[in-house]
């Protein structure tokens, strides 16, 4: 039978591109060695298909056409920006797999906007690049949330969507192993007059929430509150209870936390453990 | 007019190249396509980004076109200025 | 209340525009005074708003991005398509409605995507200009469904998302008199080997099953069977059976039928009457 | 090699400026931008219409760039176009 065999959170700065110096060097080396770290236990967990999940910032999706959650059914390329050092070209896919996520999220009340191409913003293009690509061509899978640009889809929206994505993923034929990521930082301010502010506190906070499993607290969080309390960066949590949903009786183990006022963000990396299993290590 | 104008306004100066170049070219021209008050778009060529957020513009926008086109092209410079006051333009 | 107080069904064949002379001037003089005395019921109902459901015809969403359904819930102008006699400009729009109908959607299972600033296409502007505008400014909240781009909006999910929209004005605080349009040719073969064709037996078959209120018939039929008697334009029959859903009761009264071949389409003018409402005349 | 990089393509040549000129300029560096293979990209820059239709695009997306950026610029040309025999191009 297919299944999520588990996922990871991590973050997508692209300042850690732009400006690596900015950050002192052992923050520097902390972040590459967590990037690294997630990759070698993605590895390990042996998928065969990542379905990774990003979120727009107003680059991919204009005001004409804003969805709740998208799913790229088809052609995946990118990244969309220009970075130094991240390579720009077409992903891996598994059509037949994305597309049975969508029939089955739109036989049960999910419907989803699709892309049958698309080039995915750094928010895909840098989980993919750090974590998944070292391990070979293991076909990737976008899911782009609205949690950067009004109307945002409701955290509590966002679980049920990765429910949704692991009860697809139970019922496809065949031996797929699917591992799902939750790209984003935790604080931080995109824009505003407090860039660079990082809090800590809100950020260990969230991170007990992923430890514990507890998506319905973090569901409970009201998005003046994250805006307040982690800017408007955070509102990306939408990315992480979606991968958590998506992961059988999930708990989190954390593997590095990262407060970078340099890179403007509070950069946490943790597994999604599967079930009761073993953390693959 | 309306914050979408706006907001449309910018969304294409951070993606679309054409409107890039017609903003550089000629910012008051560029932004006459839009129906925005005289307020927003003197707002908009001043490169008044702490303004245009205060008006309810999504702050990815006036990132964006401020790295895009605003003469610095720095971060650093944005920030400096989403710091400051907003200018202090009327105009209906 | 605010409520549905009635609707439409009406063609938007561009070809009116384009090459009007190509049709005998009889049909022409037909489908004219079909318009104007659509125009003119919608008018004696009196509407405050009126809500047109087009189709995308892959010029306003692109394969990066294609809705299931997308609700215009800010600045609406059009037409994008420059045709003869065809005045291009802004519209009036509602805002409070849409968003209302956006946000009890949402609580309801509906995830619209949404426009902030929409260009419709001739979908909405044809049937905008010849039956809304004669009327005076009244506000237009412009909705698309995925009718001729695939992955499309199954029959029966229009016709549950035309349910939801009239409870989410019957939810709105205010007097608001909405109308509903379902914007559509019956049989026409857009860019296939057939165009020109027209089939009126099934174009009969249609107008009787809307006539009738029956639409549960009409989201019987499967796509295929809809493609191989009414071609693939045919496929906007999803606009038919969501506005035939958003009017109480629905019954319809048939105001005119022209087969057009010069004009590739077989074009239905229907009221869509609510409830044991006399019909407006 | 995908119908989706081929619908891309004609999406593209149906909406945006630049890349309809790219394609007046020089319809097979246009091609070039895209992942196609030989035989789609033959049928792109030949107007093989019905060809690509029985490949699986679009019919709404063949009759726009037909009708943008054909020499006749017909819909009867299109529809006779339509109506023969697809090009017998071959290649990988
Ligand atoms: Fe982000
Ligand atoms: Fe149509």
């Amino acid at each position: 039978m297919a299944s999520v065999v588990g996922g990871f959170l991590a973050p997508h700065d692209p300042l850690m591109f732009s400006t690596p110096d900015a950050a002192p060097a052992g923050q520097r080396d902390a972040v590459s060695a967590a990037y690294a770290e997630l990759g070698a236990r993605l590895g390990r967990l042996d998928p065969t298909a990542v379905v990774v999940i990003g979120a727009d910032h107003y680059v991919l999706f204009g005001p004409g056409c804003l969805p709740q959650y998208l799913l790229g059914i088809g052609d995946v390329d990118g990244p969309l920006e220009r970075l130094p050092g991240l390579e720009r070209g077409p992903m891996p896919t598994n059509p037949r797999l994305a597309e049975h996520i969508m029939g089955h999220g739109r036989e049960h009340g999910f419907d989803w906007a699709v892309a049958k191409s698309i080039t995915v913003d750094h928010s895909i293009g840098i989980p993919y690049a750090l974590m998944v690509k070292p391990n070979g061509a293991i076909p990737v899978i976008p899911v782009y949330l609205a949690a950067g640009v009004e109307p945002l889809v409701p955290l509590s929206r966002a679980a049920a969507l990765g429910r949704s994505i692991r009860e697809a993923v139970e019922s496809f034929p065949g031996d797929e192993r699917v591992v799902v990521i939750g790209s984003g930082g935790i604080s931080h301010w995109v824009g505003l007059a407090d860039m660079g502010r990082v809090n800590e506190d809100f950020d260990r906070e969230v991170i007990a929430h992923v430890e514990a499993g507890d998506i319905d607290a973090l569901c409970a969080y009201g998005d003046a509150d994250i805006v307040e309390r982690g800017g408007n960066g955070a509102l990306e949590l939408r990315n992480f209870v979606c991968a958590m949903s998506a992961v059988p009786a999930v708990r989190g183990e954390l593997v590095e936390y990262q407060a970078v006022p340099a890179w403007i963000t509070g950069l946490g990396f943790l597994e999604l453990v599967a079930d009761g299993a073993a953390v693959a290590r | 007019m309306s914050i979408y104008a706006l907001e449309k306004a910018l969304f294409d100066l951070n993606v679309d190249r054409p409107s890039k170049q017609r903003f550089r070219d000629d910012p008051v021209d560029f932004c006459s396509r839009y129906q925005l008050s005289d307020d927003e778009r003197a707002r908009v060529v001043a490169f008044d980004v702490r303004g245009l957020v205060d008006l309810g513009v999504n702050p990815m926008l006036t990132m964006g076109y401020w790295l895009e086109l605003e003469g610095s092209r720095s971060l650093g410079g944005y920030i400096k200025r989403m710091r400051a006051a907003p200018e202090p333009v009327g105009g209906k």
